[in-house]
């Protein structure tokens, strides 16, 4: 969901710039460089968990996985995914470098977004609530990147207004293919690492 | 070109990776009922990479793959290898990626298109059969090595394989689990091709043994 | 999507891809980051036809001098033209304008297939520029030189740290993977599948998890106490001069054609 | 408490993991100059963890830690106890974490507060002592499995310590590889802890045995 340079207009440019560089700033300064190894090795492993294709009918989606980077990383998911964004764009020229910033707000706002909504959720004692909470999570994270992409292509013309449109439609099964994926991560996250949540394990297990 | 007591047979099979150069030149190879072949060789010999060839994860630049009737040429083709030829990995830690020992071993029969109930039918039989019971509900991850090599075992046997493709099984074991993977897979009628740099663990095995180096592989 | 171009990604290893010596190579690294951002901004800033036109012919030249592999490029190339296809192909019915022609009673304007060729240069130039100039850097020389550009300290060393683990979990992730075949898992449009997949990133995030804990302990047993040190000494040469004087002509040029 | 023979004294010592359970129960360890201890145990027995506990690298629930004549208890203290024992991790991809080969192994002097010119001369002098010279530019992660035994403890040996404590340093590497290892580690001066299920690697090895079971440390 990547927008490409040259697409989008001067303004909406400048506002994502701004916002993901104050997003980065807040990012690093609540990660120590105790958690870097830490932030590192996750953004890595979400690198490359996008690359996983899965197909629906004759088409295939990539998944974005930004709801699950929100639950693992909070604002530490701005700074891990300008790299992830970065690399992708100077080495596969996948992506655009002036709409960097724009890119990384669309992505990195809805996980910091899923990681104070869902929180509490996906930590409840109930697995069944827990994984409710993780497909909430999993999916509302991409719908609110639709939406914001729709809206940055809206605001850089009215020409874009059905291509916007329909990337939101085109998305719907990606949303729900998230949904089920993070609820199963979730729950498997919950059962082999609780304190990877934030779970007291000596109070879950005993 | 084959025999009903075959079930692999390999011809002029060559592989070469980008940086490293060719790790496997014109090697042929089969494998009876019945046999335990031991593949042995040096780090990087290409071992590993032969036995993925053997079910297809790797495309082989030159040569034909005859298994289980038939020869095997595309991806399709190699799913049904790959449903009868148990793959054991390297690391069990590749291997095991369900929360649950129950739904690992499950995994298997699900992807052949077994229902639910009979999956979990058929993990709870294969774990008994090896001693593992009372393990269904364990968390894979906090296993010991040992456990996690039984699991991985049991997980291979529940699709109920013609033959074993087992990559250093004994690794990073302690000699009690040594002892009981020998004696287990002892107790097993598949064939198998066992990779190894485990001497001892080879000759307790193998009814036969060949080395792979310098991308050629050698009866011993 | 076609499968061959969505993967073009996956081929990462540490970005060290077969690649021959060029004349770019010689250029000191801080120098091409500079210079390729001044362009993309430059190029997406501009609104000349003229401009954008010699944008892409310099992206080519570069290209060309970096002796960029032609199969992987084009490769990259079309991957992005693929998904900003359809934005371009609307752009002309969505526009309001003087009608240009017409099919199937939907009217193309002049202005939205002007608008769409516009697009389509800037990110073919930019594009260009970025795998010449950037993507032939290894991704270590890269985090030096962002480091020698003041980019945050935390943020080099986060990069590094990704660039360094992509390799391992990808080896990982593909060991996990290939493992799941070998089970005969097959990707279907089915809740197994999607399940499978979920425990697979989840098993994966846990697996990284636990190295990175035990990388920090590694860290801390050589003595590490919070500080970092880059080594490399990055000096301008004679050539880069060279690539200055010429390059930065071609940058004022390209900002020129737009108040011609 | 101590004499100037010892590097380390350790009494009472107790770890536990929330859902394991008690994984070491009052266990006493000396370890002397020029001794090479051989640690072996089941998997999950705690020998790792024993390793982690001597560097401070996690905190034991009870117990005394002396090492390099003092008693340590709080991080600070330990960050001079891990300048003075080389820890070899048991997966050399956890300890390589530098892009290229020379950085890596200079990591260590950098962070004992060597110059960039001296901590690079060491680092070129321990490579080329180990018969390494000429891998300082490789990069790291391309390297194979016995080449990155031999960098990390290159790097571990940088540092100049007086105690090597090294987990499993055997594991997956083929026969010439290992032997190279033996040959290397017989040659060093220092005092070891050596982990290994390998026993005809112990036995080539130490000097005294020690076996972890059951929370207890036994002599063999
Ligand atoms: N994806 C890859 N790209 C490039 N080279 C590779 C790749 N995978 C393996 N190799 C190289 O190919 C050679 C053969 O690898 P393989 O894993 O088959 O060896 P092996 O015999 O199993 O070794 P070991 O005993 O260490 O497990 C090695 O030199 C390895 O570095
Ligand atoms: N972070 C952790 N949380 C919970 N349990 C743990 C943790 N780390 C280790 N354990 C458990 O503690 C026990 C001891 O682990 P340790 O790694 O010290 O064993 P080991 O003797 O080194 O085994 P091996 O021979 O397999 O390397 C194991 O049962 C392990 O599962
Ligand atoms: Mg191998
Ligand atoms: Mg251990």
């Amino acid at each position: 969901m990547h927008i490409v340079d040259g697409a989008l207009s001067v303004p909406v440019l400048a506002i994502g710039a701004v916002l993901t560089a104050a997003g980065v700033a807040l990012g690093l300064k609540k990660m120590d460089y105790d958690h870097l190894p830490q932030v590192g090795v996750l953004s890595a492993a979400f690198f490359i968990a996008s690359y996983i294709h899965l197909p629906i009918g004759f088409s295939s989606v990539h998944l974005i996985l930004n709801g699950l980077i929100g639950l693992a990383l909070g604002w530490a998911a701005f700074p891990a995914l300008l790299i992830a964004l970065f690399l992708q764009a100077v080495f596969f020229g996948f992506g655009g470098f002036v709409v960097l910033g724009v890119n990384t707000l669309n992505i990195a706002l809805p996980a910091v977004l899923v990681y104070y909504g869902c929180r509490y959720g996906i930590q409840s004692s109930s697995p069944k609530v827990a994984a409710i909470w993780g497909a909430i999570g999993g999916a509302g994270s991409i719908i609110l990147t639709t939406l914001m992409v729709a809206v940055s292509l809206m605001l850089s013309g009215e020409g874009f207004a059905l291509a916007a449109k329909a990337t939101f439609i085109a998305h719907i099964p990606v949303m729900i293919i998230e949904g089920f994926v993070t609820a199963s991560a979730v729950l498997l996250i919950r059962k082999v690492k609780p304190t990877f949540l934030g779970l007291d394990e000596e109070r879950v297990y005993g | 070109m084959s025999s009903d007591e075959s079930f692999f047979k390999v011809t002029g099979l060559s592989y070469r990776y980008p940086r490293r150069g060719v790790v496997l030149d014109q090697v042929d190879f089969e494998l009876k009922r019945g046999e335990r072949v031991a593949l042995t060789g040096p780090n990087g010999a290409g071992k590993t990479t032969f036995l993925h060839l053997l079910v297809g994860l790797k495309k082989p630049k030159t040569g034909q793959i005859w298994a289980f009737g038939k020869t095997r040429n595309d991806e399709k083709e190699f799913v049904e290898v790959r449903a009868r030829a148990g793959f054991l990995f390297q690391d069990p830690d590749d291997q095991l990626f369900c929360p649950t020992v129950l739904e690992d071993v499950a995994f298997g029969p699900l992807n052949l298109g077994k229902s639910r109930t009979e999956a979990l039918q058929i993990a709870k039989d294969t774990l008994t059969s090896l001693g593992m019971a009372g393990f269904e509900e364990r968390i894979t991850h906090q296993l010991s090595g040992g456990e996690k090599r039984m699991i991985t075992l049991a997980a291979v046997l529940a699709m109920e394989p013609d033959v074993l493709l087992l990559d250093e099984p004994s690794n990073a074991l302690d000699v009690k689990a040594r002892q009981r993977l020998i004696d287990t897979l002892l107790s097993l009628p598949q064939a198998m091709v066992i990779v190894s740099h485990d001497a001892d663990f080879v000759d307790q095995l193998s009814t036969r043994e060949l080395r792979l180096e310098n991308a050629a592989l050698m009866v011993i | 999507m076609p499968e061959f171009l969505e993967h073009s990604g996956t081929s990462w290893q540490g970005q060290k891809v077969k690649h021959h010596r060029s004349i770019v190579d010689h250029i000191d690294p801080r120098l091409r980051v500079v210079m390729a951002s001044l362009f993309a901004l430059i190029t997406v800033l501009s609104q000349s036809f003229l401009s954008l036109c010699v944008a892409v012919g310099v992206g080519l030249l570069l290209a060309l001098l970096a002796r960029l592999n032609l199969k992987r490029t084009l490769r990259r190339v079309l991957a992005m033209d693929m998904f900003m296809i359809f934005l371009i192909i609307l752009l002309p019915f969505t526009t309001p304008g003087e009608t240009w022609f017409s099919i199937l009673g939907l009217s193309a304007s002049k202005e939205g297939f002007l608008h769409a060729v516009v697009i389509l240069l800037k990110a073919h130039a930019v594009v260009l520029t970025l795998l010449a100039l950037i993507g032939t850097l290894s991704a270590t020389v890269l985090g030096h030189a962002l480091a020698r550009l003041r980019i945050p300290d935390k943020l080099v060393h986060l990069m590094l740290f990704t660039v360094r683990y992509l390799e391992v979990i990808g080896q990982e992730y593909k060991r996990m993977r290939r493992a799941m075949k070998a089970r005969a898992f097959v990707l279907r449009t089915d809740r197994h599948t999607w399940r499978s997949i979920g425990y697979l990133i989840g098993m994966l995030l846990v697996h990284s998890l636990e190295r990175s804990e035990r990388i920090m302990d590694a860290m801390k047993c050589r003595g590490y106490q919070g500080k970092f040190y880059l080594f490399d000494d990055m000096r301008l040469s004679q050539k880069d001069l060279t690539f200055s004087l010429i390059f930065t002509p071609v940058l004022c040029l390209l900002i020129g054609l737009n108040f011609l």
